[in-house]
């Protein structure tokens, strides 16, 4: 049977899909061990029983200071940020992106600007961000917008925009308005293409939450993987990370799940 | 009686390709107009000129003695060659968005009693077409004919002025074809509409429409073939109910009328 | 990297990181000015002299082998080396902190006053230990206010918000965050002189098998610093090209330099760090490092041993990682080089 | 007319586009303006005389000691990073992508750990990467790798996945392998998403090359914005962050014409 | 004569809805079968399963005698009910995309004289189609019926065993469907292809076909209409050259015979 037309069982996937994640697991053992057997006190690769050692005093024994659970304190915190800034960028893609996906006028005076703003940096203006909005909570969850947003908006005006022109176009005969067409034709046929642009922002959002929180913070995943950063003790970043991609995935397998359920026309193979 | 739609000199070109050359055509309120001509003519394209989906490169098109400006609304439905419903909305969802989109201007869904009423009224047309049993599939669950007699029920639905079908019943088996031709019938009787159709069926042509127009170039050059466009070669108002052996004789012999 | 046990071949080249600070600006300059070349040749080796944008990353990138020495301040070479396990010689003592680093209030030039206000700083760094001591000095502790973990690169434009009250940094953000109007330095390193140490430090191993390089390194040091203190025009081009390689112009950098007790003579270097108030001040930085918890899992802050010269230690004996050595800068000072 | 029909013409539409930048930079100079009245010696926003005389020096009068125009050197060698960049991940989509897109046994195997992959945030990986790959162009060109090339991946293989399967099969029934499936069918309509991911990917790569280049090197327009940050120059960082925007947005719009002009069949209005 | 194709108690359904009922068929080689069927019965579904890309949901399906996979290749053609030519290739790149598979298994491409001799072949069966003006075109850019003519000519040039087209000729005026059906009837004796054609043409089916198979529902139950599917009501091999007259009774009596 061609490659092409090899349908994969479920069980097979997951085991397949786990052999590249446990063969780099392995070779990080082995290098790991190799490290250590030259220099015990090597902190570049940690074994697993020192991260778990550090990680269990992060997750289990209240910090003296403030008496919380550290990791889940940093976990909340991030979280929170990182959804209320996706959840702004998402809301703002799809205002934002269907006016402009949709009318031409808006298109032409909006769409440069976007495009400028989607390629500035953000980082590079950071001082500015910091006199506009402080350091607080809104300043980083303004870093993660300015940084997601642009590109989700221009990513959904072009999906919308390459919606079949039949289609709007019909919905005009049918009496539709420019709203109209906007909230009943290209609304709902934007959603799925939202959700997979949410899933490609995941990415670049937990970057941009981990910049924001390395730059001025006191709790959060990215603040401790960076001040554990001082003295490379990888044995708390490697799990921290490892965390972050958990969470990541377990957020994108949620919204590609959303996506089947609350669209199936979407995903229907159509003959 | 004036004319209710009047092409004047009206030509469509793409790129260097001249699709419709100086093409002059009154269309009168309450006429079905039945369009054939060889495939890649310019039919379809001649329905978008009227439908405002398309501007002519050339010459001009009034509606009711006004031009037509290059916009579509809903006093000209449409039911395009390639399935046009919409992929993520049911069978039912499709037929009642005319009814909303005209009555709820902000958020365009009914709700309560209004909804009942639209949906009564979708499901009488959907089981006029046969998809009686099919209302809360999606399109891509459905069958090519099944998606046209969608297409079909959801402009019907509207009632427009003017309808535009282009090729509306090409997918159909020959029984559900004949339903289609009743209710057409019927509708365009019932409400006074003006339908152009594009059809490759003569028969259908003929017994369908009160006027039978026929597409085609004028000339063929065969080493430019693409510099010269169509036009009305020829147009044959009909008085309803003539028998049915002229127009055998009349579509054996319109390949020559064509190239006259 | 192979084990410390069997020493490692002698080499040909090193490479040596280095980051922007006052009291590090010689090393890029000698590379420029061809001293570098001069000494390096003069003892038959190659030395890359490499500039580390980050100050963290050219620590870590030393910790992980892929440099040979680096600039460092003495607490950062207890806690990201030495800690990890990485023997290391700190072969040149550059440089105290007399001034460069501060403890800024805005709106009040009374130290007191920064009892429960936010306070931004990197954390777990020098500055940290200066805020430590700074409230130490007024009968506070570090309880006593809320730090916030700001990195380096950022917190002048973080200074510039109102949200930022406090804030402790070293130079050059400490001069530009000091102009910025209202702000009041109420305590610095020159209150507490002699305990934050820019160093020079080089693997142990590496040293011990190639001793010419950490001579080849005294003699670029003690050359450029001489070079540059000097009042005349060579002197004022030295610094003028340093301040412009640390992107500040000549008399930002001649304000900072007035900040840093650089130890320009050898025999003063030395002298220092053969002074039992070395071992003092690293216990005190060993004894803070600890308690932040940067010793990782060890269970005393003894676990990480030092070395001074003389050879008296600090902490376990048996695992000496960081060792204070007075000989390259000895060698200078007898002109031996 | 309704507004979803209202084409604007190509001078009106340059017209309407600069508008809502024009207005930031009115707003900007406003506030610059009020700023300097309250202190002369404001470093936050420059004004547009400080800013040019700033340039002028980098742009026009080479450095004493390296001899070179140090805007010129800065711009170089950050486009380099960002071409090769750009190009490796752009190679990699491609190729990754397509196989994954096309061939399900693959698409088991390799998703699961290109999406681990495009979650995980490069930043947190930063002292991993760089002590893997040394402060050299390597590890800068790997950072905006990692970073922007997972989510290509994922996009093209979306975007094949999603070619109707009528496609497929007629391919197969005219003797197509699945190589030729490949090729021929998969590669040459993946090749417009794979420039509109490219656009959609440059925003993350700047972000990318700045953050590698604020760590480790001498030179690179990110190494001179966070070089003088520490003394809040902002009018060198600003006329450097709107260089970054004019150099993105020409690139952006090569892309595009490209796109066009490669691949009119993907951009002709279908009837 | 063994059967080349054997089909056994085949079912197919989507979720709960049947689709196709029990349906057990053989197919000789050389045979021209033609299928009607009303809207929706399932008869695009029987296509796909001849062509393996679907599996049948219960039976199974034999060719010479060996279990088919569900796979298809370039034994089989096909010209699928929607437009299924390559939108990123023009006229005639989509044409010559076979011969290209075929000789060039790494590249893909063909070139120099190899090139010339596959596209000299290409054009000579896009003119007989009708495009030999349109080479240089892409879909997009060509109407309804051209598409679905280019289809028709890619499947062809290919010669495979089976051929299985879902309403070929549907969106084709009069004129050039006379010529497609000459086209198809010559290369199905010269190469003996065997050939399932799905139509709504009942004269079309009788005038080419040597067998006419047609789908439905054998029973309706109209409150679960969907829990029946369709199997081959009537199976009608034909005589070649049955006289016209005869065809005209049977096309009129099939609604009958389907329901008996
Ligand atoms: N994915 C699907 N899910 C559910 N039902 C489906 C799906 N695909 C097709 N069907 C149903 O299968 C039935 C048969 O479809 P098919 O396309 O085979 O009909 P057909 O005989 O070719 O009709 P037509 O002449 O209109 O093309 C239809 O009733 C359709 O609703
Ligand atoms: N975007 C375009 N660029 C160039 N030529 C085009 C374009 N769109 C359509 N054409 C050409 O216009 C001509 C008329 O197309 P049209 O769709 O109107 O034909 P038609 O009469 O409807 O044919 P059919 O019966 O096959 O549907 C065709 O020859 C087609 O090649
Ligand atoms: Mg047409
Ligand atoms: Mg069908």
């Amino acid at each position: 049977m061609r490659w092409v037309n090899r349908q994969v069982r479920r069980t097979d996937r997951l085991l397949l899909g786990s052999l590249p994640i446990l063969l780099l697991v392995v070779i990080y053992l082995v290098m790991a061990v190799s490290r250590h057997a030259a220099n015990p006190a090597d902190k570049i690769l940690p074994l697993p029983g020192t991260m778990a050692e550090s990680m269990y005093a992060l997750i289990f024994e209240p910090d003296k200071l403030s008496g919380q659970l550290v990791f889940w304190a940093d976990t909340f915190a991030s979280l929170q940020r990182l959804g209320i800034g996706l959840g702004i960028s998402t809301l703002m893609a799809i205002m934002v992106g269907l006016v402009i996906g949709v009318l031409p006028p808006v298109r032409a005076t909006l769409g440069p600007l976007v495009t400028g703003i989607a390629v500035i940096p953000p980082i590079a203006l950071l001082p500015i961000l910091f006199i506009a909005l402080g350091l607080g909570e809104t300043a980083k969850v303004a870093l993660i917008v300015v940084g997601i947003a642009p590109v989700m908006i221009r990513d959904i005006a072009a999906h919308v925009v390459e919606l079949p022109r039949e289609q709007i176009i019909k919905a005009q005969t049918l009496g539709a308005s420019s709203w109209q067409v906007m909230i009943r034709v290209a609304l709902p046929q934007a959603m799925p293409r939202l959700i997979h642009a949410m899933r490609l922002a995941l990415g670049p959002a937990w970057v941009f939450l981990i910049s924001a929180e390395a730059i001025a913070s006191d709790v959060g995943l990215g603040y401790r993987i960076f001040l554990v950063r001082r003295y490379l003790s990888m044995d708390v970043i490697l799990p921290y990370v490892a965390w972050i991609a958990i969470l990541a995935i377990i957020i994108d397998m949620t919204l590609a799940y959303l996506s089947r359920r609350l669209f199936p026309w979407a995903h229907e193979a159509s003959h | 009686m004036s004319a209710l739609l009047n092409l004047r000199d009206v030509w469509v070109e793409y790129g260097d390709r001249i699709i419709i050359e100086n093409l002059n055509l009154d269309i009168d309120a309450g006429s079905f107009v039945s369009v054939v001509g060889p495939s890649g003519a310019g039919k379809s394209t001649f329905l978008r000129l009227i439908l405002g989906q398309e501007a002519p490169t050339h010459g001009k098109i009034l509606l009711d003695g006004t031009p037509l400006i290059p916009e579509c609304g809903p006093d000209r439905g449409v039911v395009f060659q390639r399935y046009s419903v919409f992929p993520h909305l049911s069978v039912l969802r499709n037929t009642i968005f005319g009814m909303e989109c005209a009555q709820a201007p902000i958020s365009g869904r009914l709700f309560g009693s209004a909804r009942r009423a639209a949906e009564a009224e979708a499901i009488e047309m959907l089981t006029a077409v046969g998809l009686g049993d099919s209302l809360h599939l999606y399109p891509a669950q459905m069958s090519g004919g099944m998606q046209q007699r969608l297409a079909i029920a959801q402009a019907l639905v509207k009632r427009p002025r003017i309808l535009l079908l282009d090729e509306p019943f090409g997918a159909l088996d020959p029984g559900i074809r004949a339903d289609m031709h009743a209710l057409i019938t019927r509708l365009w009787r019932d409400y006074t509409l003006t339908i152009i159709m594009v059809t490759h069926d003569i028969g259908e042509a003929f017994s369908l429409g009160t006027r039978v127009l026929a597409l085609d170039k004028r000339r063929h050059d065969p080493h430019a073939p693409h510099r010269f466009g169509a036009t009305a070669v020829y147009d044959l108002p009909l008085e309803k109910k003539i028998s049915r052996a002229a127009l055998e004789q009349v579509s054996i012999t319109i390949d020559e009328l064509g190239n006259n | 990297s192979k084990p410390s046990s069997d020493a490692p071949e002698p080499r040909q080249e090193f490479s040596i990181g280095w980051s922007i600070y006052a009291g590090w600006m010689p090393w890029p300059y000698a590379q420029q000015a061809g001293i570098v070349k001069k000494w390096a040749d003069k003892y038959g080796i190659k030395i890359n002299i490499v500039q580390v944008n980050d100050y963290v990353e050219s620590v870590n990138q030393y910790t992980a082998g892929k440099l040979d020495g680096v600039t460092v301040a003495n607490m950062d070479a207890l806690t990201i080396p030495a800690a990890g396990g990485k023997d290391t010689s700190a072969i040149i003592v550059g440089d105290y902190s007399n001034g460069n680093d501060g403890v800024l209030l805005k709106g009040t030039n009374d130290l007191k006053a920064i009892k429960g206000k936010q306070v931004n700083l990197v954390e777990l760094s020098v500055s940290h230990y200066l805020l430590a001591r700074a409230l130490n000095s007024v009968g506070m502790a570090l309880t006593d206010v809320k730090t916030i973990n700001t990195s380096d690169a950022d917190i002048v434009g973080a200074f510039a918000s109102p949200d930022v009250k406090a804030a402790v940094t070293w130079n050059p953000q400490l001069s530009s965050m000091k102009a910025q109007p209202g702000a009041n330095l109420v305590f610095s390193s020159a209150d507490i002189p002699g305990e934050i140490l820019d160093l020079l430090v080089v693997d142990t191993d590496t040293l011990k098998a190639n001793p010419k390089l950490g001579k080849a390194l005294a003699g670029i040091w003690y050359e450029t610093v001489a070079l540059m203190q000097r009042q005349d025009t060579k002197g004022k081009e030295a610094r003028a090209a340093m301040a412009k390689l640390a992107g500040a112009d000549p008399a930002e950098f001649d304000g900072q330099l007035s900040t840093t007790h650089l130890y320009f003579d050898p025999n003063a270097a030395v002298a220092a760090t053969s002074d039992p108030a070395l071992i003092t001040t690293m216990k005190r930085v060993r004894d803070f490092s600890y308690s932040k918890g940067l010793f990782g899992g060890a269970r005393s802050a003894d676990a990480v041993g030092m070395s001074f010269p003389g050879g008296k230690t600090l902490g376990d004996p048996q695992h000496v990682t960081l060792r204070f050595d007075e000989s390259f800068m000895k060698l200078a000072a007898d002109g031996k080089l």
